[in-house]
């Protein structure tokens, strides 16, 4: 993989070879100043419903449908914050969130690195029969047997569960897949030294193979905690009570009531969900390009 | 072949074949059983919370053929997923073709596109509601601003579905665009340089360039699109509830409301069982038609 | 160090036979070079030694005792690859150290010590600490050897380590390799493409066709003497010049474009047979000479110039010093060095014994 | 479901080998395996209208706890209305229902038909159930003269108006008749320049079909018997008619979502919201305007459907869980607590002396739209109490946008959704006997 990857043009990240004259320094200005013309009013137009969730959630209950009081708040009133933290104990629930996304993955990560590795590296009778099928759940996802699945967890009597929330999502199709991809980047002769060097299969992935394929494994946390974190259906439907209830669910009871949602509560727990989650991605946003450039998916 | 080597290639397969358990359990469990067992369902008469069933045949099927609901269903399902798709997937190219150098503040702009990813879907749903308001919402506001006339979106079924449909593209082109971006990295930057010493326009540089080079890519991300689309569910439920007219009502949500609202699990077995034909047929279509076009960098 | 017996050794995958019915047996000390085309079944007779590939018949021995069922790991071998296959998330060091930790039940101390040795050895000291990635080739080639020496195993393969160098690097290596070979008394069992590799570093060649040993020789007996006409065009640049004769019992050799017939001494001649020229087995003849051809062209390179001359059908090359060069197109007589020729059996190939005075 | 049933040991090994990894993150589970001590009740509720009513409703469950020795009650936040129906059905249908819940009364059929429903007559004769409990409301939680509940949030639609916006057109008084509703309407709706500024009414949607029935009970029709709906009578069709004509005269949206109604008149974007009463502490609050309540208006009578849910016992549990349920639906139903919950919630307090409680007075006093309600609720029945009612909401629904919308015309609509209604009662009673 080093070789591959080392010796591949490198695009927009080096540093160009040769000195740029000013004649095309000026020209690469004026095209960069041209697209921020353009990115500049595209990003506010994308980021103009964050700026609203943050302003709601500063506003009082009258300002948010009052015509006259215009798009900022009048006072930053950080009241609501504290009352959306009182609606529900969304302590509870972040550490549920917490549990089941981290739960999730750490599984997903366990099954899809194994069968990942088999179906790259080994060698044994109905492997493409197997595959496909681990292919047909890319395209059930459980949106589609959500029903059945939930009689099915209804019988194992884990309603109301944490596991309810993960053990459907354990095995990942699409995982398995994006994995296998990479692992089958990796040069054969990097297994066979390493087989010269005492490594059993197990060894082999967890020497050799993980480490080279942590490129993909952050692209697929990535996909998978965005997906599960936000997940809003699942966790409705197989709980009932606050012990065992994340994130979402406590935005939907703010969403959701009969009288009209309570936006400036609703928007501060929003905030409060969004906050880590985008921070993060400030962050390592570079990090996270590289990683899906790495992934095989190419 | 000999004993040894028989026996060698057993024990690799055993081995593989303990890899696989893990992951094999679960999908057994929660995909191909429910698969099989919706099927069987759908051949009853089946009621969330009452443990006897019926045996009914075709019947199931009998009332889908004939429910004029269901087919309204798909096709509003058909064309969220046939719109949200090559509209969010075509605003992603764009943003990332736009995104791949070094500019100043591109984090910022990476970010800015891709936090929709982020909100949660009830969250993000009860926004749009406010963002789409009849008279107050800053849509019309600034539909105004420019002289074009108010819409009722969420209110008039002839916009509802679009609306969402505007929704969704805000949400997901920021992933898809972080996909391509990472596509678009791994051009080789040679290939731009010779397309510009052949005078080669920017234009007709992303046309036959870009999108050639990066098809797997952009294949992978239909793929992705088409999962993902399920999750409309989420707007449908928080924003629509499938209203008005029915005009927002989609397989998720139809399925949903067959077999929790009104407890008929043998019915909405049924209609999830022609989501699955639905899907693989999409899916199919878009192997055949796409997929087959897909150039793999490096690949003979 | 040690022996290497491999005995009837097939590989086959499915049906199709890949390596067929492989003797070897390579000496202790010995630097023995698989060589062929590619696609002939030595990078698979090498992987088969290193038990990366499962021997599908025949029996493997390393210093007499049977290995054939063990696992890479317990045959005590190490091998250097083509891409090096270092672990680009090591340092240089760990990548010497990490089999060497698995494998053995050294100390920690014990494996710096070896590491350290070897390093002085390859001249890696300074680079220890480095990844591969911050490495030139030349340098990793350096580190994938020396995760082959730490190991201290009875037998090194390696698998056309100096392919993916530049010219010039190659050369220096090939120089190299040599050296460790002779200072540190390995054995070795190495795999190319590369002819002159195989001349140069091996004290043996065994060169391969198609899955089949061909011969098995010393690089000059190999040269001067081989087997089939297949040898006889790998092994040499440019080639031999295999040219269609007619003969009879007797051994009397008989082309169109040569002046008489040509005596050689052999029992039961076929009637077809293939006369065995190398470049410098021929001369141009100041008189008429044995043969008589046309210049087609010539190349000089350097103090020599090869002349490629035309005779009856067929063309041949001829090694000659710049200044005998004949201008294309003039007629040339040739003399043939008779007691180097070689005849082959035009059928099979095979090489036809002469009965040499 | 049956197969099940004969595989409980396979289900077991399979609960515990997928369980196992998780148990120790799982509390909830941990503590009903310890059920022992005082008697344990589940108790399941939706969340009606605003978030604050998790917070009352735990409060109240904490309270009643530390009154009752002997009674631990668990309150489970079930989500809508629906979603609480579902989670009952799906625990009654594994045999482990919660001890009591809160559904709309509509569904009150749909839990006869499970048999699932503890009949409370006797207990609630030996009390003072009969006599104070208001008729209207004791009314949705009886069928074939057997009490099934006690009513405890019940609401009924009520036709809020923006003072300011009257007050703009010049008008003081709440339209009293269909008539003058639609002259209020027109008198509000606000154009400018052909821009629509406000509606003059919206009718709440997602609800609408309440509302509908409403009208159809104005009009002298109750749309419904206990194994049919009358969608199809002249009366419904000439109620949805008049629908169209408000859409058509450019007063009223085609259709709406229960929560942009709201927002729409919190905005200022209708003069006049048809929405349920429960709605009325929220809209009074965070309405930027003086808001008016009156009674939706009538056309033969006064009528509306009642909306709003009852508690109701499980029937299959022990003796004394069933005991301990009572125990507690009473004391949330007790006077003071109706008052209470009546002040902070608007919807209708239950118990006439509640309402005669000087806290309720003053209360009344201060917002007297909150008395409107309840003296519309004289005029209430209960609502769509018709098996397999899901569906049939659905139908009706489905009927009214499609006219609003100009598809189709009223009478064919609605003749539609009645045979489709029917057909869908009919199998479900079908399944029922067999």
């Amino acid at each position: 993989m080093d070789a591959t990857i080392a010796e591949r043009p490198s695009g927009a990240g080096s540093p160009p070879a040769i000195k740029p004259t000013r004649r095309r320094s000026l020209r690469s200005r004026i095209a960069s100043c041209w697209l921020h013309l353009v990115l500049i009013p595209v990003g506010l137009l994308w980021i103009s419903p964050l700026a609203w969730i943050v302003l709601t959630s500063l506003k009082t209950k009258i300002e948010v449908f009052d015509p006259e009081a215009g798009f900022l708040p009048a006072a930053l009133n950080f009241a609501n914050y504290p009352a959306t933290l009182a609606v529900a104990p969304f302590g509870t629930y972040l550490i549920n969130s917490i549990l089941v996304t981290g739960s999730i993955l750490i599984g997903q990560l366990i099954t899809i690195t194994l069968a990942a590795y088999a179906f790259a590296r080994m060698e044994f009778p109905f492997k493409k029969i197997l595959f496909t099928l681990f292919l047909l759940q890319v395209m059930f996802p459980i949106y589609a047997i959500f029903l059945t699945n939930f009689v099915t967890l209804h019988e194992f009597g884990l309603i109301n569960t944490l596991p309810a929330m993960i053990v459907p999502f354990v095995a990942s199709g699409y995982g398995t897949f994006m994995l296998r991809q990479s692992f089958r980047q990796v040069p054969a002769e990097l297994s066979d030294a390493a087989r010269l060097d005492g490594c059993g299969h197990l060894e082999i992935l967890w020497h050799v193979f993980l480490p080279l394929v942590q490129p993909t494994l952050i692209a697929f946390t990535i996909i998978s905690v965005v997906t599960h974190w936000n997940d809003y259906m699942w966790p409705l439907l197989v709980t009932n009570s606050d012990d065992v209830r994340t994130l979402p669910i406590g935005l939907g009871l703010l969403a959701k009531s009969d009288s009209g949602a309570d936006w400036t509560r609703l928007m501060a727990g929003t905030t409060i969900v969004v906050s880590p989650l985008l921070l993060f991605f400030v962050i390592f946003q570079r990090r996270f390009i590289d990683s899906f450039m790495h992934t095989g998916v190419k | 072949m000999s004993q040894r080597f028989a026996r060698a290639r057993r024990k690799e397969a055993l081995l593989a074949y303990a890899f696989l358990f893990p992951s094999f359990l679960f999908l057994a469990t929660f995909t191909y059983w429910p698969i099989i067992r919706s099927f069987w369902f759908s051949l009853h008469d089946v009621v969330l919370g009452d443990p006897e069933i019926f045996w009914m045949g075709a019947e199931n099927y009998m009332r889908v053929l004939d429910d004029a609901l269901f087919w309204k269903v798909l096709a509003n399902t058909a064309f969220y997923t046939l719109t949200t798709i090559p509209i969010s997937i075509l605003a992603a190219l764009l943003l990332a073709v736009a995104l791949d150098r070094k500019l100043r503040g591109m984090a910022i702009y990476r970010s800015a596109f891709f936090y929709p990813v982020m909100i949660p879907s009830v969250a993000a749903g009860m926004v749009w509601v406010f963002l789409y308001a009849p008279g107050y919402g800053p849509i019309n506001a600034a539909l105004g601003a420019i002289g074009l006339p108010h819409l009722d979106w969420l209110y008039d079924s002839d916009l509802a579905l679009s609306a969402i449909v505007i929704m969704s593209a805000w949400k997901y082109s920021g992933y898809f665009m972080l996909i391509l971006l990472a596509a678009l990295k791994l051009v080789p930057s040679d290939l731009y340089e010779a397309a510009r010493l052949d005078g080669v326009s920017g234009v007709q540089r992303l046309l036959h360039i870009t999108i050639p080079l990066i098809s797997p890519t952009l294949y992978f991300v239909v793929v992705i699109g088409i999962l993902h689309s399920y999750q409309v569910f989420d707007y449908v439920y928080v924003m629509t509830q499938g209203g008005p007219a029915d005009s927002t009502n989609v397989l998720t949500y139809y399925i949903y409301q067959n077999g929790f609202q009104y407890q008929d699990i043998g019915y909405a077995s049924t209609v999830a069982n022609t989501l699955l034909v639905f899907m693989l047929g999409l899916i199919g279509l878009v192997a055949l038609t796409l997929g087959r076009r897909v150039h793999y960098l490096g690949e003979k | 160090m040690a022996t290497v017996t491999l005995r009837d050794i097939c590989k086959s995958y499915g049906k199709s036979e890949t390596v067929t019915n492989v003797n070897l047996t390579v000496e202790d000390r010995e630097f023995m070079v698989l060589v062929g085309p590619s696609g002939c079944g030595k990078s698979t007779t090498l992987r088969m030694i290193a038990g990366l590939e499962e021997i599908t018949s025949g029996q493997l021995l390393i210093d007499g005792v049977d290995v054939t069922d063990l696992p890479p790991q317990r045959r005590d071998i190490a091998m250097v690859f083509q891409s090096y296959a270092l672990y680009p998330h090591m340092t240089a060091y760990h990548n010497m150290a990490f089999g060497l930790l698995k494998t053995s039940k050294l100390t920690k101390t014990q494996v710096d010590a070896r590491i350290r040795e070897a390093a002085e050895i390859l001249n890696i000291t300074d680079l220890l600490g480095r990844r591969p990635k911050e490495l030139s080739g030349g340098e990793r080639q350096r580190v994938a050897i020396g995760r082959a020496l730490v190991r201290q195993p009875k037998v090194f393969l390696f698998d056309e380590p100096l392919s993916n160098l530049d010219a010039k690097l190659r050369n220096h290596m090939r120089g190299e390799l040599k050296r460790l070979h002779r200072d540190l008394g390995l054995s070795i069992i190495y795999v190319t493409h590369d002819q002159i590799e195989a001349m140069t570093l091996g004290t043996r060649v065994a060169m391969m066709s198609k899955g089949r040993l061909q011969q098995v020789d010393r690089p000059m007996d190999i040269y001067l003497n081989p087997a089939n006409t297949f040898v006889a065009g790998f092994i040499g640049s440019p080639e031999m010049a295999l040219i269609a004769c007619r003969s009879d019992q007797r051994g009397t050799i008989r082309h169109n474009a040569f002046r008489s017939a040509v005596e050689l001494k052999a029992d039961n001649l076929p009637n077809d047979v293939l006369f065995g020229v190398r470049p410098e087995e021929v001369s141009f003849s100041r008189t008429a000479g044995m043969a008589q051809g046309k210049v087609e062209q010539s190349e000089l390179i350097g103090a020599e110039a090869l002349v490629q001359v035309r005779l009856g059908d067929e063309l041949m090359m001829v090694r000659c010093q710049v200044s005998d060069a004949p201008q294309p197109g003039s007629d040339v007589g040739l003399d043939f060095d008779l007691s180097r020729a070689r005849l082959f059996h035009a059928g099979t190939g095979q090489a036809i014994n002469l009965v040499r005075e | 479901m049956k197969s099940t049933k004969s595989n409980i040991s396979r289900r077991a090994l399979l609960k515990v080998g997928l369980a196992a990894p998780f148990v120790s993150a799982l509390p909830g589970v941990i503590s009903i395996a310890r059920a022992a001590g005082p008697t344990k009740l589940q108790f399941m509720y939706p969340v009606g209208v605003s978030g604050d009513i998790n917070k009352i409703i735990s409060g109240m469950i904490a309270d009643f706890n530390a009154q009752h020795e002997g009674i631990e009650v668990e309150a489970i936040y079930a989500g809508s209305y629906d979603n609480t129906e579902q989670k009952v059905i799906t625990s009654i249908g594994v045999d482990t229902p919660p001890a009591l819940w809160l559904p709309i009364n509509s569904a009150l059929q749909t839990f006869l038909g499970l048999d699932a429903l503890e009949d409370i007559t006797e207990q609630a004769k030996a009390d003072d159930i009969y006599d104070d409990f208001l008729p209207g409301f004791l009314n949705t939680c009886i069928s074939d003269d057997r009490l099934y509940g006690l009513p405890y949030q019940p609401s009924t639609p009520v036709l809020y108006y923006n003072k300011d916006a009257f007050a703009q057109a010049g008008l003081e008084k709440a339209p009293d008749t269909w008539d003058e509703l639609l002259e209020t309407a027109k008198a509000t709706t606000l154009r400018e320049n052909g821009e629509l500024k406000r509606w003059g009414l919206t009718i709440g949607g997602g609800w609408h079909d309440w509302m509908f029935e409403g009208y159809c009970r104005q009009n002298g029709l109750v749309p419904w018997q206990k194994d049919k709906v009358l969608f199809d009578r002249p009366e419904a069709v000439e109620a949805l008619q008049f629908w169209f004509k408000m859409v058509q005269e450019g007063v009223m949206p085609k259709a709406s979502t229960w929560q942009g109604s709201a927002n729409d008149f919190m905005a200022g974007s209708t003069a006049m919201l048809y929405h349920s009463t429960g709605s009325l502490t929220n809209l009074r609050t965070s309405s930027p305007f003086e808001v008016g309540v009156a009674f939706m208006p009538k056309k033969k009578t006064y009528g509306a459907a009642q909306g709003g849910g009852p508690l109701m016992i499980a029937k299959k549990q022990s003796d004394a869980k069933k005991e301990a349920a009572w125990t507690f639906a009473r004391w949330m139903t007790n006077t003071e607590n109706q008052a209470n919950w009546s002040r902070a919630t608007g919807y209708l307090a239950v118990r006439k002396s509640s309402w005669q409680s000087p806290a309720m007075q003053s209360y009344l006093e201060d917002v007297p739209q909150a008395k409107v309600a309840l003296d519309q609720s004289e005029f209430a029945g209960a609502f769509l109490q018709v098996p397999g009612y899901h569906r049939v909401r659905e139908f009706l629904k489905s009927a009214l946008d499609r006219t609003l919308a100009g598809e189709i015309e009223a009478a064919t609509a609605l003749g539609e959704a009645n045979s489709n209604a029917n057909r869908e009662i009919a199998r479900v009673m079908r399944r029922r006997k067999s």
